[in-house]
């Protein structure tokens, strides 16, 4: 009964020691995720994604879900 | 349509008329579009008044592609277009190579223009990719944000 | 800045490449641009409704080079721009081949698009070219007006 | 004392046995040489150039000058 968390680019390096699982019977949406993931309070620009697709930190979560956190884009 | 992530140095003429060569082998018809446009983003040695020495470029595998295949799909609702591609290029990269190429063929020269440009806007504020710049001094530091496009 | 007028068929990112080299080989610079924008207007074996099996275009020596080079200096006083490259074909054309081409370099993208497209509509509406297409039947016409392109 | 005229594209092929040259003292404007180098009528969409410039049928004419006319541009 897992969710998987994923940090990229200056998150990855920002946030120390984050869980790379978090428990989804605990998590009920993206922010929580967040928080059950690491101590450190989510940035203002925070970005998010679940299952590889753009979210809301509001969004719900659900068992199995992969769940990323990344900074603003800058490809191009 | 084609998406591409190249690890290594691409060279943006040549993936683009190996694309084209497949286009028309596959419809069989010699000239049925008649407009070609493409972007081709390259690295430069300056940014934000800094000389830049290399940059990282990160990206969210399986999410990159996801996003510019959308991208792309966006693109045919809105225009009339015969065929796409993007290229990006992901990891170490050096002032002077490519990053990133967007190529639209069109039958209309206004709808390969704009979708070509749409593909750049989109991917630039859609697709899961980040720039770590290294400077002259040997620091690094990530691009906080895009330039805008229009 | 370059025109070029080609009376043989042309290979468009051949063009492109060589171009570029030079103004890195001029500038000393590698990585001094950023963005690269270009369109290649292609003939197509179709138009208003007709088979074409050949174009024939003719053009004013002298004045089109003249207008060609007056449209790269409007351009490059609306945009910042690095070069700037137009190559024309002129003569027998066959459906397939490329009949123009427009390039360019420039550091930010905005300026790179727009900057291109007003390239081809600028050459468009001034550029002393005349095409006269072959039909299917051997029968030929006179093209009568360029389509719009915005 | 002689003005170059020059028909292209389908004025070259429409217009009959038009002259090459027109005296300059007879042409005032470029619609003056159009008269001087041919019996048809002036069409209406026809563009004119002196010198290789685009210009306008009222344009004053000069000895020696370079005059064209040609149907709308039709190129790129």
């Amino acid at each position: 009964m897992t969710i998987r968390v994923k940090f990229f680019a200056s998150l990855r390096e920002d946030v120390i020691n984050p869980k790379s699982e978090v428990d989804s019977s605990d998590a009920g949406t993206i922010s929580d995720v967040w928080k059950l993931a690491t101590d450190h309070p989510m940035p203002p620009h925070v970005l998010c994604s679940v299952n590889l697709e753009h979210a809301e930190p509001s969004q719900s979560v659900a068992d199995g879900d992969e769940v990323a956190f990344f900074p603003p884009i800058t490809g191009g | 349509m084609a998406v591409l992530i190249k690890p290594e140095s691409f060279n943006p003429a040549q993936l683009q008329a190996a694309h084209e060569a497949d286009m028309i082998a596959a419809s069989g018809i010699v000239g049925h579009f008649g407009a070609t446009a493409s972007f081709i983003g390259t690295m430069r040695h300056f940014n934000e008044g800094d000389d830049v020495t290399g940059m990282m470029l990160e990206h969210y595998p399986g999410m990159t592609e996801k996003e510019l295949d959308a991208v792309i799909s966006d693109a045919r609702n809105q225009w009339e277009i015969h065929d796409a591609l993007i290229v990006h290029r992901v990891g170490d990269i050096k002032p002077g190579e490519p990053i990133v190429l967007t190529v639209v063929w069109s039958a209309h020269r206004a709808a390969a223009f704009e979708a070509c440009r749409f593909l750049m806007e989109a991917l630039k504020s859609r697709a899961p990719f980040w720039k770590k710049e290294t400077l002259k001094d040997g620091s690094h530091r990530w691009v906080e944000r895009n330039t805008p496009g229009y």
